[in-house]
């Protein structure tokens, strides 16, 4: 039988880098705060001390540069992580991240690879506010030439981590802190193919289809687990991926189901929980629908900063098992 | 291409400028004023380390213990016509403008009453009836606004000037040379002020630049500098009024770069002793006697015109309005939940 | 009666320009190109002559402390606009747009209003490629905290820009080059409201609703009048303002027609067209849809520059009729 | 803090400088492969020219006529397993390095068989088998990405460096600024190579930065600089040499200006004589004048080591390539439509 071992989400990244930095000699981190006991919570602790500051390295406060650094790095044949402990910072980055990284395999006839991988910690709550608070993912879903991957569970968040690294396209890691506490015993590494990636269902159901990705994913399954007990059967699908968007096994649930609630820790307007809606009813039947899709998003409003208002702000447990209930009114 | 000055020696040294603050020819009455408004700022702060090392303020403070004289120096020359912009590290910036207590305390609290309602935190500062248009935690996220303020105090044919505070981190960031250029060919009238700390948050300058004096960069972009130490009130005074003066006269941007150090560590109430290179407790110690609010003390007691009973009783006095201002605050109300979309746009959406 | 005079697309924004430059001090304009012949094709020509080049004010390649300058000066009570010929060169100043501009009013508690106006120039085609192609609408349709404005039409090309500049919010206006040789007869300027702006019906039909914004509109517009030919009636909604998105009319329609057929000029995955789809389905009971909703967007993949790959890529009437034969189908 | 040579002064100067190239000591047969590449790389412009204004090229082509010894001279100092990136004005770039001229032909014209296989055009140049890592016109767009490349090479252990060619208007954007600092703090073998031809399309370097020499920020960064007459080979050679040795044995970046002029306007076949301050048809004659490619003829001419029997031979030998280059791109099939998806991605989505 495998051994398995006892993670959180945040030693599971640890242990991503650690067996690429150990296996690939292309394997070279950059950012900001990776010498820094706090910054990336425990995600990379003394990764620089065991793989030395020239393959673990802290950066001026450059975040443009520093992203485009390891975009040529990639096109040269390294594998390297670039790591922003905020994704908020990232707005800086935009260049090299949508205009470059994401249009160089197209661009050179697909000679050219930038198998970047960028690290973007969600990284929201505590009173921080509208510039340190921001999930961007369904921008960068909306840009061809680049991977999306938003891990949820213990296990995804160490292998998709390495499955990022090792695909020769950019891609965007996206981690989220309200998740590094969760637990989970994991069977040895298997190294995954992110092209060959599927959505996973994390709970069956019968009643309706909840779809979600990231931070959300924990808020639907733990939605599930209550309205079980109230014998409402939800079934949980989680995206993983979300450019490139898969969804066939959405459609699929929700052709059983007959119903569809979204949930998105990110904005409304053209976001990823929109355009699930709109996947799906594209593709199905329209009588097999029994009811409106719904989506429960943040408010079209900036992260605020006042302990009251964040708690309005973001999406909850409470929050989706009642939107169920709606759901499933008469 | 020869130049000669890339670094800052004896000035970014901590066993250097113990020395108390020489005061010839300047007001006393004047310089009280300095010394309380720094020593102000020196307790609201050690207060809202205390309160956020209890747990009572939620979010993250960003203290400036330590820098008071660079704010209350350059403050002395601006008025509540001018823009001035903030980053993380903001309170002495708004407190040197006349800024409430109460309603920066009421802030830190996400309380209604605050500077910005509520909304902001203390990374989020906005009192422009003072002349403050805001700080935001987004490093080098300003610059380049205090930029767009200045262009338009000098379009609308006013001598307000825009000012920016700024770090030696934030000059890192490729917007900051940009606003540099920018201004230098408009011709803004907008100070940089750069509070040289020598850090970014646990990085020493050492290992983000190969100089470490960032005045560097003001020459190559031809903009008129001054370097100073930002310990010494007197000196950032009289520097930062000779760049306005030269802006407020249709000169151009003007470059302040002030070095100091903070007592604190990077955010809340730690000291970042064990973290990064050169922050050793040796060195702190050696920068706690180049304290700003200490070396103004000794020379003004020296010259005979302020003594350590005058110090007490002005720092009673301060404690007095720090407790009501924070007693206050904690019994100010939160924004109600319903308003979370009421600022998104200045405008409601209508029918 | 009022008269009316003879405009492009092109020459209604630069009658926008010379009406606001002539009659608010306040207002100044800063880009790249502004004292070029050539950069912003004809729609800001002379105008530096006209005003002064310290009101129209040509700039270094410096799109982000351009911008950021442009937001300043608005705080400080100015109504700058700021020009990018290129929508794909703003990656570079998203931070200033996104972080800053968008975000002010709510961080201030409503205090400051950085009414900077962003002028976004789509501007593809002649195998320019990739990186000079970019229609990044939905990117800040999704961003709370700016106002986007999409004109179609020659009257909105004119009256939506001044009413962009006299808002007090921050907006982007962005134009399509491929707009600029439409013309139209237009009344005399009235200053219009943005908060209280509607998407607009440019066709009424019964068979099936289109809705569009930008060039798209122009398509939808060329493709119901070719439907109509065939008798088939169909309904033309262009949006005007994708954020924030008023939905009502398009509900309104669809409830009528039961079909909705979005054409959209920017990528498919998280972007408008899906974004229509789901927040129109969301509002209409199941048994109204007689069909499942239908979008026509850019393919997910950068533009590429090869002639014959640029006629595969963008949208066209033709491409319009025959979904619209399909949804009619049975 | 004294800065002493921030202008170009008579580098700049179109009057100037329009001597015969000094070749003492030069290998003539080395000289003579140098003087045919930049004849190669005239004429191939002047044809790209002449077939976008007739409208057989479809897409934006930005010529370089006139600055062909910036690349001629520093590639001599590279080889194949180099990373050299360049942006909108890059057909030089890959020709100085050996590159196919059927190759750019047939990407200019969207052909399958181009060097990014018809995916590029004129804007976006791929030639990895001879170190040519791509072109984009991003301005500015590159150049972090080759200070990553050159990393890559230091963290693989070879001497291999990175090299990135960009211009006036590029130093402008703030990633540039942020890449110098970080090239410089890692100790990246990179070679910044500034063309500085005093234009940003329309607009003269005078309207958009106060001094016209770029390398001001190279010493601001302390990285290793030369200024050279870019119109002379020979400099251009000596000086990218000194530099290329200097980052290939590990001490670092290095930072090339090299003043030139573009004898066409920004875009096009046309002179844009027009347009903008400073481009005067007096000017353009001038710098006419300093023409690299005469200027290194006459050099030779005058040590008897060529004739202008020879010029026309090599002329004439370099046309007949050009026309069999275009004859055979013309040819050349278009990618297939239905491949428009086949490299968004490395690899399809799968099963
Ligand atoms: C764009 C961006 N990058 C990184 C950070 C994280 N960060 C917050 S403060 C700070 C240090 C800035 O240093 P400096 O500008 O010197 O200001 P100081 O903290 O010394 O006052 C950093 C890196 C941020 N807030 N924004
Ligand atoms: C980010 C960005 N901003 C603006 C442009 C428009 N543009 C294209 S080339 C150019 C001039 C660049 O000048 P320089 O770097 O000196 O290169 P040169 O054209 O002189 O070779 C400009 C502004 C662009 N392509 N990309
Ligand atoms: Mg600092
Ligand atoms: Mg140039």
């Amino acid at each position: 039988m495998e051994t398995r071992v006892q993670y959180n989400y945040g030693t599971a990244i640890r242990s991503a880098f650690e067996y690429l930095l150990e296996k690939y000699p292309e394997v070279f981190v950059i950012g900001q705060g990776l010498w820094s006991p706090w910054y990336v919570g425990n995600t990379m602790t003394d990764l620089d001390k065991k793989f030395g500051k020239s393959r673990v390295i802290d950066t001026p406060v450059s975040e443009s540069a520093c992203t485009g650094t390891a975009v040529g790095a990639s096109l040269a044949g390294m594998k390297p992580i670039v790591v922003h402990p905020r994704m908020d910072f990232m707005l800086y980055a935009m260049d090299a991240i949508v205009n470059q990284a994401a249009k160089w395999s197209h661009m050179t006839g697909g000679q050219g690879h930038p198998g970047v991988t960028i690290r973007a910690i969600i990284n929201r709550g505590g009173e921080q506010g509208a510039q340190h608070s921001q999930a961007l993912h369904s921008w960068f879903a909306h840009v061809p030439g680049l991977r999306v991957v938003m891990p949820a569970t213990v296990g995804d968040a160490r292998d998709l981590l390495i499955a990022s690294v090792l695909c020769e396209d950019p891609v965007m890691y996206i981690d989220d802190r309200w998740l590094y506490d969760q637990t989970d015993q994991l069977a040895p590494i298997k190294e995954l193919d992110l092209a060959s990636l599927h959505p996973q269902c994390l709970g069956v159901g019968s009643d309706l289809t909840l779809v979600s990705s990231g931070f959300s994913t924990r808020l639907a399954v733990e939605a599930r687990e209550a309205l079980l007990k109230e014998d409402i059967s939800a079934e949980v699908i989680d995206l993983r991926l979300l450019n490139p968007l898969r969804i066939e096994l959405i459609v699929q649930s929700v052709m059983k189901t007959g119903r569809l609630l979204v949930i998105d820790g990110g904005w409304r307007t053209c976001g990823l929980a929109g355009e699930i809606i709109a996947s799906t009813v594209e593709k199905i039947p329209v009588d097999l629908l029994r009811k409106p899709p719904v989506r429960i998003t943040l408010p079209d409003a900036p992260a605020p900063t006042s302990r009251v208002l964040e708690k309005a702000y973001y999406p909850t447990k409470k929050m989706i098992v009642s939107k169920v209930h709606e759901l499933l009114k008469c | 291409m020869g130049v000669d000055n890339f670094d800052l020696g004896a000035l970014a040294d901590p066993t250097k400028s113990h020395d108390s603050i020489k005061i010839d020819g300047e007001d006393p009455v004047f310089l009280k004023s300095q010394f309380r408004q720094m020593l102000t700022i020196r307790l609201v702060e050690e207060h809202l380390a205390a309160m956020r090392k209890e747990g009572v303020i939620g979010g993250p403070v960003h203290l400036g213990a330590g820098q008071e004289a660079v704010a209350v120096g350059v403050s002395t020359s601006l008025r509540n016509t001018d823009r001035i912009f903030g980053a993380h590290r903001s309170h002495s910036h708004v407190l040197a403008m006349g800024g409430s207590i109460h309603g920066l305390f009421a802030e830190v609290l996400g309380r209604e009453t605050g500077l910005s309602r509520g909304m902001g935190g203390s990374m989020h500062l906005w009192d422009q009836p003072r002349g403050f248009y805001g700080s935001v935690p987004i490093v080098a996220g300003t610059v380049a606004l205090a930029t767009g303020a200045g262009l338009a105090a000098k379009m609308s044919g006013t001598d307000d000037i825009g000012v920016v505070y700024f770090g030696d981190g934030a000059i890192e960031e490729g917007v900051v040379h940009e606003s540099l250029n920018l201004a230098r060919m408009l011709q803004v009238p907008v100070l940089f002020v750069i509070e040289n700390n020598l850090f970014s948050s646990h990085m020493h300058i050492s290992l983000r630049q190969p100089h470490d004096a960032t005045s560097r960069f003001a020459a190559a972009h031809d903009i008129r500098f001054d370097t100073v130490d930002g310990n010494n009130v007197v000196a950032v005074k009289n520097a930062a009024q000779r760049l306005i003066n030269h802006s407020r006269s249709g000169e151009g941007p003007g470059f302040l770069e002030a070095v100091t150090y903070r007592l604190y560590g990077h955010v809340d109430w730690r000291e970042d002793i064990d973290v990064g290179v050169r922050r050793s407790t040796e060195d702190l110690a050696n920068w706690r006697k180049r304290d700003p609010i200490k070396r103004l003390f000794q020379g003004m007691e020296e010259a005979g015109i302020f003594s350590l009973d005058e110090q007490n009783l002005c720092e009673a006095e301060i404690r007095k309005d720090i407790d009501e201002a924070w007693a206050q605050a904690l019994r100010d109300p939160y924004p109600s939940p319903d308003t979370l979309l009421d600022r998104v746009y200045t405008k409601q959406v209508m029918g």
